[in-house]
């Protein structure tokens, strides 16, 4: 099998502060990481090609230092890993994101196409879970989105069996290769590379693809002019107007602020006191 | 890949583990580095200051890429007690010199870019790997190093045990002993950021100046203790450093005594709307020269931390750290360069190289300054603050006493604290840890 | 004051990237009935205050947000009372600055 | 697209103010449309919501108000699904309807909802962020090569009657308003529970356009094999419950949340926890409140040693009472909670438990 697994290196959300006076984003110490949820496609990923063989190649769009990411990629097993980075590139919305990346895809498989594209659910930065569905359209593959486990693979029919995550329940899908799977949290536990992974992903030479490598040429698709959507303001969320009702513990028992509390809940809110009704107190 | 070999392995990626798989490296060496952390430096933590003098000699040109915060202009040293502090202050404008001689730096930053120019001289680095075990043969010789990645060990000729003060794979190996709770101390550290501006204001800085603050005195509430703050581009590392026995036997909280120093109305205003990043803890060896354990044998050799090279006088680590992975490298180049084995008799190339530096010369200078910090501490730490702090305000206060009697009053509270003859014995004996 | 508030060790810790090693902690306290007075200790010089007394009195450890300093390892590693490890690599406390 | 005017590589500012002329193709796009999702026959919530704000963005466009139901006929649902969008606001309904429709698949939905928008131009499209939502609108605006904002907490319309998308950025520490220059239509997905419930109107049921689906089954190629529902007894729905109560590392240690599931149950809500807790793995994923968890909307949101970090706050800030308990007073959730107590949650909750049950007992007159 010749499987291809987009990653994105992000700052690690978690770390952002923004300046309680300046309101700007505090930049300092707050470092990269490969997005949380691709590396759950990349176990999805390695689970399959140990099983029916092929290579593993990982793909990331980003500047020069997404190349680390690939890096930790390779060392938790992948096989190749290609860095996809031009300037043009800057500043493209989910759309033109999806364009390059499709095209690299392209180039990638020129031999062998992939059978399977395998996506994050979606990244901590951006949260819009778009680019998945852009490349699956764009490459025509089969859209399996929200995917918790990968029941059967049949290469000779070329069918795949998979369960989906969907609004209230699990969808069971038959679907056919080629296909783009993004993957939900929690599916698989990463596993940890070994010595001669570790020793591989460090010594390895990383391509960088830049636009005329991937094989684009529509330039225009690309970047900012490719990008349908642009961000014009940025700002932080405004806090609220009216102070908040402060309630201090004045002597170490609870009492009297217990009380306090409730009272100044339902004060607040008549109409809850009716709503209270303990389900079943166990 | 069955069981590669390497001419050496070098275990942590921290100061002397960089300086060693550097120098070994350029010398064409095959090196292997370990770094369990998830990038160099994300495991390291330091007040933190370098000293070019020990870089120079590694990376000459490191001043045109490496992440360098402040070249330090001004030094000072307090005593403190509850509410005041006396101290020495020295600052030159010497130090505003071409190629500045000591830098504060922030050690994730640092680190990382060392280990790329570790990378650049041809070493393997495996990082999140940890070295969970020495490999070694039947009489006990090393031979490699076990991690915890699935698959064998990975052999080499030499390991260098850069592992830092722990020595986790070096007491596991039984090559050294734990760390004593009284030849180490424990640092505690946060991370203040303000505006580079406000920075230079509140130190009197300009451009890239900086200030560093050592603090000696009753925040360390007995124990031995040392508060330090370390003025960077944009923000400030504060801390406070107290030996491990003294902290268990008074059962202080070290958050509680960082918390009471960064409260201290000669601190309080320095760091005054600050924004803290990162909290951060760290040991650090304090037993000097009779601490250092065996520095090498069949097939291994220790460096840095893991070898104890901290010179507590002086507060200098991470050129110690440096110098002796520097030397620990030259040392098996040179050996490898004569086709000599890695056997215990030729590594002792390295130690003889490290006695005639600095390293040992100054270690051997104040070895007796560990215990003579231990001992005293409670005069040291506790009643000569308080005296010397007096004495400071009762010269320096305006109240109609005449001087006289000002004086007879200062010498009567030191006579009393310490007796003549316990004054006299303080002397002499600090003098002695001092020569 | 707003300036420096005094914050308990948790709000300091919360600052810290740290990746969890589910299921996987790196220290444990071996198994006493009375604890030792260095273990009883631990509770106040751990810089994580990762060690605290149950109700019984005995001690125990969460290691989550350890700051991997080893003076636990200092003051109780060599008389067994706790068994000492570093995690895996790449878990545990990640220094932004260190 | 009409072809840009060469520019150098702009910065990304200056490009925002590029100015949107909009190409004319594009131009004769009128009305804002609503996708209304079927859930197993009913309609989702969040659908509502949106033709609550799309009848608000299309009022100020002076445009009408469409709402986009595909499905199969014999489905009850899709009837109901027309009759609620009449019932909330919608000027007029499409409605696609095939056999091949019955269960959701990516292909064929996006073959309908794509054919509609050529056929019918909209300005606006709106869908709601479920897993089928954002599944059905990433593929459709790739189809049509148009801007999709996705997770929308504020819409809005400019004087030129373009949407401005307000959505959380850098993983919810700030905003950021995003606006979809030069193609039609400008497609947007909230998130649910984020925008208001509108009141219901009675409305006479609109004019209703039918488009049959121009597709065979033997074109689609993943076949639906089965539907598992969520079987486990009380789903956890935290987006929609009136009352929750959540826990913090302020709780201390995963024994005490206990204390927090005791006061959920007690006042008959649902109980959840910040991000750092399901990273300790003290909670379940589907426990998590705030940016990358659950958003709730809840009648009360009572917050035990959560610090309110921007992450939890984007999930929580549509609470219409949020009561914080911290004992840092500077904790950030003292910004935005309506009633702030400074204390220690621990000691505090049980004492609530009590007093919330002495105040319910005479409503439930059980004896204890």
């Amino acid at each position: 099998m010749n499987i291809v697994v987009c990653i994105k290196q992000v700052p690690d959300s978690a770390q952002i502060r923004v300046h309680p006076v300046t309101n700007t984003i505090m930049r300092q110490g707050v470092p990269t990481i490969i997005n949380p949820y691709d590396l759950f496609a990349l176990e999805e990923a390695l689970k399959l090609r140990d099983r029916y063989g092929g290579k593993v190649t990982v793909l990331t769009m980003g500047p020069p230092m997404a190349k680390q990411a690939l890096e930790k990629a390779l060392a938790y097993g992948a096989d190749e890993a290609v860095l996809l980075s031009d300037r043009h590139f800057a500043g493209s919305d989910t759309l033109a994101t999806s364009f390059a990346i499709s095209r690299a895809i392209t180039n990638l498989g020129l031999r062998h196409a992939p059978e399977i594209v395998f996506t994050g659910k979606q990244t901590i930065d951006g949260d819009t879970a778009q680019v998945g569905p852009g490349i699956a359209r764009r490459l025509e593959l089969q859209q399996l989105t929200y995917v918790t486990k990968i029941v059967s693979v049949d290469l000779h029919a070329r069918e795949i069996t998979v369960e989906r995550r969907s609004e209230g329940g699990t969808q069971m899908l038959k679907s056919q290769l080629p296909c783009l799977i993004s993957v939900l949290e929690g599916v698989n536990a990463l596993r940890r590379g070994s010595v001669a992974d570790a020793l591989r992903a460090a010594r390895a030479q990383i391509p960088t693809w830049r636009a005329a490598d991937a094989g684009i040429v529509e330039i225009a698709n690309c970047g900012l002019r490719g990008s349908p959507t642009v961000v014009k303001r940025v700002f932080a969320p405004t806090p609220r107007a009216e102070k908040a009702i402060q309630i201090k513990l004045n002597d170490d028992q609870c009492g009297p602020l217990v009380d306090e509390i409730i009272a100044s809940i339902f004060e607040h809110q008549p109409a809850l006191e009716a709503s209270f009704q303990p389900n079943g107190l166990t | 890949m069955k069981g590669e070999k390497f001419h050496a392995i070098v275990v942590g990626a921290g100061m002397s583990g960089n300086a060693a798989a550097y120098a070994m490296a350029m010398r064409g060496l095959k090196v292997l580095q370990l770094e369990r952390g998830e990038y160099p430096g994300s495991k390291n933590v330091q007040g933190a200051i370098l000293y070019a003098d020990a870089l120079e000699k590694i990376i000459p040109d490191f001043r045109d890429d490496a992440p360098l915060e402040r070249h330090l202009v001004e030094q000072r040293f307090w005593i403190m007690d509850g509410a005041s502090h006396t101290g020495i202050h020295y600052r030159s404008d010497d130090f505003n010199e071409r190629r500045p001689n000591r830098y504060t730096i922030i050690r994730a930053q640092f680190d990382r870019w060392f280990s790329a120019k570790v990378r650049e001289a041809g070493c393997t680095v495996l990082c999140e790997t940890l070295a969970t075990r020495l490999k070694q043969d039947s009489r006990g010789n090393v031979t490699g190093v076990y991690t915890d990645r699935p698959g064998e060990a990975i052999s080499a000729d030499v390991v260098v045990l850069a592992e830092g003060v722990n020595g986790f794979l070096g007491t596991r190996g039984r090559l050294r002993e734990t760390p004593k709770p009284d030849s180490v101390a424990l640092a505690v550290k946060e991370m203040h950021f303000l505006p580079e501006d406000v920075i230079a204001e509140r130190f009197g800085l300009t451009a890239d100046e900086g200030c560093v603050i050592e603090a000696g005195g009753t925040i360390s509430r007995g124990v031995p203790g040392l508060g330090f703050l370390y003025t960077n581009k944009e923000s400030i590392s504060i801390g406070i450093g107290c030996l491990v026995s003294g902290l268990a036997a008074a059962m202080e909280r070290p958050y509680d005594l960082l918390e009471a120093f960064k409260h201290h109305p000669s601190i309080r205003p320095l760091i005054a709307g600050s924004e803290v990043k990162e909290y951060a803890a760290h040991l650090i060896p304090e037993g000097g020269f009779t601490a250092i354990p065996q520095l090498f044998g069949n097939g291994w050799v220790v460096v840095g931390d893991a070898a104890q090279l901290n010179n507590t006088a002086h507060r200098e680590g991470s050129n110690l750290a440096m110098t002796s992975g520097y030397l620990a490298g030259k040392a098996i180049a040179d050996v490898k360069d004569r086709g000599g084995s890695m056997v215990k008799s030729n590594l002792a190339l390295y130690k003889s190289m490290l006695d005639s530096s600095f390293v040992i010369k100054d270690l051997m200078k104040h070895k007796e300054m560990p215990r003579f910090l231990h001992a005293n501490s409670q005069n040291l730490f506790v009643s000569y603050p308080k005296l010397i702090s007096k004495a400071a305000q009762s010269f320096v206060r305006v109240d109609g006493n005449s001087k006289l009697d000002k004086e007879k009053a200062t010498s009567a509270a030191f006579l009393k604290a310490r007796s003549r003859w316990g004054l006299i014995s303080d002397a002499v004996r600090l003098a002695r840890a001092w020569r | 004051m707003k300036a420096i508030v005094k914050r308990r060790v948790e709000d300091k810790l919360y600052q810290n990237r740290y990746l969890v090693d589910p299921g996987r902690p790196h220290i444990s306290v071996r198994k006493h009935l009375f604890p030792t007075q260095n273990l009883i200790a631990l509770t106040q010089v751990c810089p994580a205050k990762c060690y605290q007394l149950n109700d019984r009195r005995q001690v125990i450890i969460v290691s989550d947000g350890c700051l991997e300093c080893g003076t636990c390892n200092v003051l109780c590693g060599p008389d067994g009372d706790i068994e000492w490890t570093y995690p895996r690599g790449g878990f545990g406390v990640l220094f932004k600055f260190g | 697209m009409e072809a840009h005017q060469a520019e150098s590589q702009s910065p990304i500012v200056s490009r925002a103010s590029a100015k949107k002329e909009l190409p004319r193709h594009f131009r004769d796009n009128r009305h804002v449309w609503v996708f209304i999702e079927l859930e197993r026959g009913q309609v989702h919530p969040v659908s509502i919501e949106l033709l609550g704000e799309g009848r608000k963005l299309a009022d100020k466009l002076g445009v009408q108000l469409a709402g986009v139901v595909i499905g199969t006929a014999e489905d009850l649902g899709v009837r109901s699904a027309i009759a609620e969008a009449f019932a909330y606001g919608a000027d007029l309904a499409y409605l696609v309807e095939s056999p091949l429709l019955s269960d959701y698949r990516n292909e064929p939905f996006t073959k309908a909802l794509s054919d509609l928008v050529i056929l019918h131009k909209p300005e606006i499209l709106l869908l709601g962020a479920t897993s089928l939502g954002r599944d059905l609108a990433g593929s459709v605006a790739t189809t049509l090569e148009t801007g999709l904002t996705a997770d929308c907490t504020e819409l809005d319309v400019d004087a030129d009657g373009s949407l401005a998308a307000t959505r959380p950025t850098f993983g919810g520490s700030l905003l950021c308003t995003i606006y979809t220059l030069n193609s039609r239509p400008q497609m947007a997905t909230v998130r649910p529970r984020v925008m208001a419930t509108p009141k219901r109107v009675t409305h006479a049921i609109g004019p209703i356009i039918r488009h049959d689906l121009m597709m065979i089954e033997e074109e689609i190629v993943t076949k639906v094999l089965g539907f598992l529902p969520d079987e486990r007894s009380e789903k956890i729905n935290l987006a929609y419950a009136d009352i929750v109560v959540a826990g913090g590392l302020g709780i201390g240690t995963a024994e005490n949340l206990e204390r927090v599931m005791v006061l959920a149950r007690t006042i008959g809500g649902e109980f959840g926890c910040s991000r750092p807790l399901v990273q300790k793995g003290w909670m379940e994923v589907d426990r998590q409140i705030g940016q990358t968890g659950q958003t709730i909307r809840p009648k009360l949101y009572l917050a035990a040693g959560i610090s309110g970090a921007v992450q939890h706050r984007v999930g929580v800030e549509g609470a219409d009472l949020i009561v914080a308990i911290n004992t840092d007073s500077n904790a950030p959730i003292f910004d935005f909670a309506h009633v702030a107590v400074v204390a220690d949650a621990v000691a505090l909750l049980p004492a609530l438990t009590a007093a919330f049950t002495r105040r319910l007992a005479p409503h439930t007159n059980r004896c204890k």
